[in-house]
């Protein structure tokens, strides 16, 4: 940018484009090319003024900051304008050196503050895993299991059934009812080899619960699980545990994953 | 072929994922064909297994992840024991509890419910002794139908299978409605 | 002696960690004495810099930790990297470079280098975990002292803050009019 009537350049600038007053005296330097060793303060002074003056003010943070460094200037200029009086200890000073050292220092951080804007941006990607928290995949087994309770199986279940249509539920409660009465068929082998048909039921209140032990009894008298006795009529049914016929197993195909 | 390319980018893949990543997810993820990742990772696993390396490849829940040697593991349980990171998946939660209120059920069953498949959670599930064979169904096919072990109403602490909490008023409702 | 267990072990904690680990932190974790973990750690580095592992034991931020090769990064970035898109101002940056390299610092000596209050800065800095607290200056008033944080290095790609980049002797000594 070339230097015209300073108002004018300055014009251009906001003092929202510097850092602060010490930032406006370097560019103000660098722009006039002169010693930073020898600042001709006067100039330096009268172009700071001006830009203070002119330049578009939006915000009022630093305001202060930039005016006390105005008055810096001007003390700085006077010191320099007075004639010089022998006075050892004050005198042997420049007037402009404590300014300049903070000028240096700031320009070196300016330079610092460059090198770790790169250093950020050559840091811009990080490859992260996908989860932070790391764990054995395994626990002690149980412990995985035992922390849910069955109201959380439950919960989970009303949630399944809840979406889906209508017509499904339907299929699937009466399932679910004539096959949780086969499920307490087998539990009951597990225990022992015959039981009554009354142990089956477990909400005698219930029709539908009746109606569904019936079932799982037929159907399974059906597919030869069990043998079926009553001692007399509408006496209670002995049910008895039918070895199955041994049959060929075939094994089920679970590896449906690589296809 | 030495693979050693494909052989870092998937190790770097399994280090980066948590869980463990099937094949199909690898294929994606490493835009590589389907054997070059096999051969791959049965390189991989030579690796682990010969001597000086913590790490192992290994198989869990359809999918491939590293994981810290077993033997290392009493070394390690108390820092990175489960207890943080604990609750089931929702997969296998959906199944057990498909499971436990539809026994006996085939697989298809289960399936055609929870609409994917269901192979990985149905052995995961056997595997802990949660579910078994319990039969087979009476249609073309007879395919194995499962049901809760004896184990499983240990761990809920149910005494039998109908002590399973109810389906609500409301859903019973609902099926009244309807039927 | 040849360290197979203690490196074995360190692998799979290293495994298990995600953030850096600092030595002490390693030594409390795998109750080693410290020698043994620094030879295991440089036996662990040279295996991952042979061929054919894509991951490698890196220093960074104080610590260290695995990660997978840079030169796999292409292939890693879509899925799992990371942008850092909070940049700093340059106001921010310019105090955060103070407090980086003349830490510790107080807020009154930061004012002085910059020409403008630091209130505000140092307080986003403090809420961005990028600076912290770090004593009193033993002069009148006590001041509060800040320096930078371990979060700091880990966003800057710093193993310590001993490698903050310099400035080379030329731009040390003189002071440069086209800056």
């Amino acid at each position: 940018m070339e230097q015209k009537a300073d108002g004018e350049l300055q014009n251009k600038f906001k003092i929202n484009d510097f850092e602060g007053p010490l930032d406006v005296l370097l560019f103000l330097i660098k722009k006039s090319e002169i010693n930073i060793y020898d600042i001709p303060i006067a100039q330096i002074t009268k172009q700071y003024i001006e830009f203070l003056e002119y330049a578009v003010t939006i915000n009022l943070d630093n305001l202060t900051e930039f005016y006390v460094m105005a008055s810096t200037l001007l003390y700085i200029k006077s010191r320099m304008l007075l004639p010089v009086e022998i006075d050892v200890y004050d005198e042997l000073e420049d007037p402009r050196k404590e300014l300049v050292d903070r000028l240096i220092e700031y320009q070196k951080f300016k330079k610092l503050s460059d090198l770790m804007t790169e250093q950020e941006k050559e840091s811009e990607w990080r490859i992260e895993r996908t989860k932070k928290q790391r764990t054995l995949p395994f626990p002690e087994d149980e412990n995985l299991w035992e922390q849910i309770d069955i109201w959380d199986l439950f919960q989970t279940f009303s949630t399944i059934i809840t979406s889906l249509s209508s017509e499904r539920i339907i299929d699937m409660y009466e399932e679910v009812s004539i096959n949780e009465k086969v499920a307490l068929m087998y539990e009951l082998f597990d225990k022992k080899e015959e039981f009554y048909f009354t142990e089956l039921i477990t909400r005698v209140n219930s029709m539908m619960d009746i109606v569904c032990a019936f079932l799982a009894l037929l159907e399974s008298v059906k597919q030869k699980r069990i043998f079926i006795l009553q001692n007399k009529l509408f006496g209670d049914i002995l049910i008895r545990f039918r070895e199955e016929e041994p049959e060929p197993e075939q094994e089920e195909n679970f590896d449906g994953l690589d296809e | 072929m030495d693979l050693m390319n494909e052989c870092e980018l998937l190790e770097a893949v399994l280090f980066l994922e948590s869980d463990p990543v099937e094949l199909r997810a690898l294929i994606k993820i490493t835009d590589l064909p389907k054997e070059i990742i096999e051969q791959a990772l049965e390189k991989l696993e030579e690796k682990y297994n010969s001597e000086g390396s913590g790490l192992e490849l290994i198989q869990f829940a359809g999918g491939y992840m590293l994981s810290p040697k077993q033997r290392l593991w009493d070394f390690l349980k108390e820092r990175y024991g489960q207890k943080n990171d604990k609750r089931l998946s929702r997969a296998a939660m959906e199944t057990l509890s498909i499971i436990a209120y539809s026994q006996p059920i085939t697989k298809a069953e289960i399936e055609n419910i929870r609409g994917v498949a269901a192979d990985n959670m149905i052995r995961m599930l056997l595997d802990r002794n949660l579910v078994k064979h319990v039969g087979k169904k009476d249609i073309p096919g007879k395919p194995t139908q499962f049901g809760t072990t004896k184990d499983f109403l240990k761990i809920f602490g149910l005494s039998s299978i109908s002590d399973l909490p109810k389906l609500d008023d409301v859903q019973k409702v609902r099926f009244e409605l309807n039927g």
